[in-house]
């Protein structure tokens, strides 16, 4: 399984860097890939369970391309969102659903997060990737 | 280096004496790498769980969580809940599942083989909510009234049973009860304590809706144990205690539940005792149980054998699959005394009711000298032991 | 050696940096002396307690009822018992006392300002039994409604209230609730979870009739914790949980019960705990517990005036007598993001809602950035948080 | 406060002996010294609480001295009860009444002891010495 190019190239800027903080920062900046889901759309159905804070996403699929429109609370998690953006906005559903969850691992991130973040995460990239199979299979 | 050579405390003289640790069935002894774990917790990543960001937060958080997904994977079971042992495993499904499913006409199926912790619970339920005890009789074999139990089980709605007898070492017939009470309609509680420390047990293929053990009688710290559950049975359990991290949301007008196991482990959870655990059920995987296990009840049907031929009543049938205890009695020396006499040369056994007086009384006696035995535990522990009381027999009989 | 060295995890580096742990409300680090004191019980006397003869459990029953001893001495107390922490003292109070003694009619009075772990039980009590709540507010200075307190007494039969809030660090007064709610018949039970560490508190003197607090938020193990009850009160307690040493006989027509503590504490006890904990007990008894409070409680104001002046909210008053605890938010930053960008400098805080939603709701957020002080914690580490925040406030904000 | 002198001599006797084995069949033999007390008086009333096996105790004075009467399942309990047959078997009340209850202590029968067995015995003890009490009063 391969990462689609803009993931694997983030993927090495994080392992290049040692310091929380900077990782962290450079998740800060990342926060600025999100396409904004309307706070009107911040419901239990876009609700991610298991974050700390507010987190919601919400998958549409239109002329067989993935748009992924995001929000949260913590510049942290609108990161996290902004990788997840830059990795599948724009893509094809069957492609997207190859991307392997491992990937946040390999950049070091559930280093940097907590278990309860990880969690978080991990349930975003499931309820985004269960979005998407639903899209294809309606 | 030997397993023996693993547990600090087996270097240890008792009144002038090496120790010779036969009170197994009470609490086993912990290897280094156990006392090890904790050490490092403590100096290393202390922290409280859940609910945190910084750095020893959440390598306490993963610790913590790590020994509910060990006990997953070992006993192949998809609700872990880590309590604070058997006991209140027990004490949780009577008030989690009991209270909210059985009422008055219901009943529950018991042995006279239980400990009091598979007793003492289900009385008070069953006085609180007039639901009705049925106690499955022990035959003069040491084993299950295999008939009263058939009988018994006429529209029973649950079955609470041990796995293996504390005092006798027997295997109960697991398998047909589970099987029988299933076809019956009720749901089967295992009181795994003795059974888990002597047995790898797959929770989904053998099937019981309950299981409850303790960490403290495998390798593993004080203050610990688990409750495994079915997930349909687990979805029927309502919380138990209150507080901490057990809720999603609380308003004065009221809470809301999690729904995952943190549910029913309200409060700061066992986190160092978490982490002892994970590393015993990490190191007990070494060594080839089941191998251990014949060699134990061999040992102690041997044991079984020479007691008896010094005149001793012994307790138990030590077959293949039960576990190495040996229960019995001198018809003239008193247990206490023997207990004492064995202390002085460094034996260490047990006396008493072993909590599990109704047992006792089937038995006819108030209690037993029960000797016990565990991995490091060798033959030659066993024939120092048989000579002792040899010695003990010849003087003060 | 400084008290500082006496802490192995305050060596460690987090993210490159010193820790500097200010997450104390949550959990407390433990001396050497603590973890050395479990670490010798499972090295050479890891027995069963209770019931035996030999020498092991001799020892690890000396051990265990230490702690018992110890906790009546240091809180001048004629009853203590081991339970598994505050949470369970408190579900223990509602079940052993609660239900026995509590019916449709009855009311009991909760704060805002109360944990989960003091709210919870007595929800779930209510609902079954018909009991009522009432809330004491709490005011915008951060303190209880003593007006709306004295009126909510009436009638009332138990008063539940949180010595120090660990969210504000508010010590309530108590000793005018305590009054008060006895001239009114009512019962007190104190949450004294963040009291304890920071007091040394006469329990007979102080007049509540239940104490509730844990081992590990004054520098003992994980796992354990007490319940101080009055002599008549204690006597008004029915059974909790069953099963183990808590009885005294045992048939399968009833059971009957243990008198003293023992009759609540069912199954194989926390005993390595209880010998951790009665060595942290003696280890406070070597420095001036008061004045460490008084030392801890200026740092903390200093830092919570420091934090407005940059531009924080910040939801305390830290007068003499509070808790050294300092809860703030950032009008812009998020608190998840300052408490990943301060862990990433070493500094350990909290987040969230600290199980106090209704306190949080009542205060109009969700929740705060806790930094919290103990023992270990110096001036130096305070400035260096300051300065840290300020960092952050100014890249970030 | 001052032991009588046949306990005094035991009290020594005791200290100089290490061994556990030898300790306790020194204890053994102390149960020689129990005035029985008949099975058909072992009752609640008679009973020691706390002890592991039954031992029942029951005191009379007459003309003014302690006649001491008890008996035991276990021999070695019944050998603590010969050392307190030994100790106030035919004394005054009131000389009885200042004996110690450290005595086992400094006998080094309570570290042969387990507590359980030490809290029985002390619970043998202050029974005893309450009903002594009682019957000066009485
Ligand atoms: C005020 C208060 N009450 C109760 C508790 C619960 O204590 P534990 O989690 O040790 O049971 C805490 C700890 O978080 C607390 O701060
Ligand atoms: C068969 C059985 N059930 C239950 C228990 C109670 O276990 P715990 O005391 O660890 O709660 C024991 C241990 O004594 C046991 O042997």
């Amino acid at each position: 399984m391969t990462y689609p190019v803009a993931l694997a190239e983030l993927i090495e800027e994080f392992q290049a860097v040692d310091d929380k903080r900077e990782r962290l920062e450079m998740l800060f900046e990342l926060a600025d890939e999100v396409v904004e889901l309307p706070s009107e759309e911040w419901n239990d159905d876009t609700r991610v369970r298991g974050c700390q804070s507010e987190a919601h996403v919400r998958i549409q699929v239109a002329e067989g391309r993935i748009e992924f429109l995001s929000a949260a609370d913590a510049r942290l998690v609108q990161g996290l969102m902004g990788i997840l953006t830059l990795a599948i906005d724009g893509m094809a559903p069957a492609q997207a659903l190859l991307i392997p969850p491992q990937f946040a691992e390999e950049m070091g991130l559930l280093n940097t997060l907590t278990p309860s973040r990880s969690n978080g995460f991990r349930n975003m990239f499931d309820k985004v990737m269960n979005e998407i199979r639903q899209s294809t299979e309606g | 280096m030997s397993l023996r050579d693993e547990f600090p405390i087996l270097q240890r003289q008792v009144n002038g004496h090496p120790l010779v640790y036969l009170d197994n069935a009470a609490t086993t002894q912990k290897p280094q790498i156990v006392i090890d774990a904790m050490n490092d917790y403590y100096s290393q990543s202390n922290a409280n769980v859940h609910r945190a960001v910084h750095t020893l937060a959440g390598e306490a958080t993963e610790g913590y969580e790590s020994c509910r997904i060990k006990l997953k994977q070992r006993f192949n079971a998809q609700r872990a809940i880590i309590t604070s042992g058997t006991t209140e495993a027990i004490n949780l499904v009577a008030h989690a599942w009991g209270r909210a499913n059985l009422s008055k006409g219901d009943s529950i199926v018991l042995t006279e083989m239980e400990h009091h912790s598979d007793i003492v619970p289900w009385q008070m339920l069953a006085e609180e909510r007039g639901v009705e005890i049925r106690y499955v009789p022990v035959t003069q074999h040491f084993t299950l009234d295999m008939e009263a139990f058939t009988h018994a089980l006429d529209g029973a709605a649950l079955v609470c049973v041990v796995h293996t007898s504390n005092v006798l070492g027997v295997r109960n017939p697991l398998e047909s009860i589970i099987e029988q009470s299933h076809a019956a309609g009720a749901k089967v509680l295992i009181d795994a304590a003795q059974g888990v420390p002597h047995a790898q047990i797959d929770f989904t293929a053998f099937g019981a809706d309950f299981m409850a053990f303790s960490a403290h009688k495998m390798c593993g710290p004080t203050g610990i144990g688990a409750l495994l559950v079915q997930p349909d049975v687990f979805e029927q359990m309502e919380p138990f205690m209150g507080g901490g991290d057990m809720i999603e949301t609380v308003t004065i007008e009221g809470s809301t539940y999690q729904t995952n196991e943190h549910k029913f482990e309200a409060g700061t959870p066992r986190i160092a005792e978490a982490i002892g655990w994970t590393a015993a059920l990490d190191w007990m995987e070494t060594f080839d149980i089941s191998a251990e296990h014949d060699r134990l009840i061999k040992i102690a049907s041997w044991v079984a054998k020479s007691l008896r031929d010094l005149g001793m009543n012994v307790y138990g049938r030590h077959e293949d699959g039960d576990a190495a205890v040996v229960s019995f009695l001198h018809p003239t020396i008193n247990s206490e005394d023997m207990a004492h006499l064995l202390d002085a040369r460094g034996f260490a056994v047990r006396t008493g009711h072993h909590c599990a007086q109704p047992l006792l009384h089937r038995l006819g006696i108030s209690g037993t000298v029960r000797a016990s035995f565990y991995i490091y535990n060798t033959r030659e522990e066993a024939e120092a032991f048989v000579s002792e009381i040899k010695e003990i027999v010849e003087r003060f009989a």
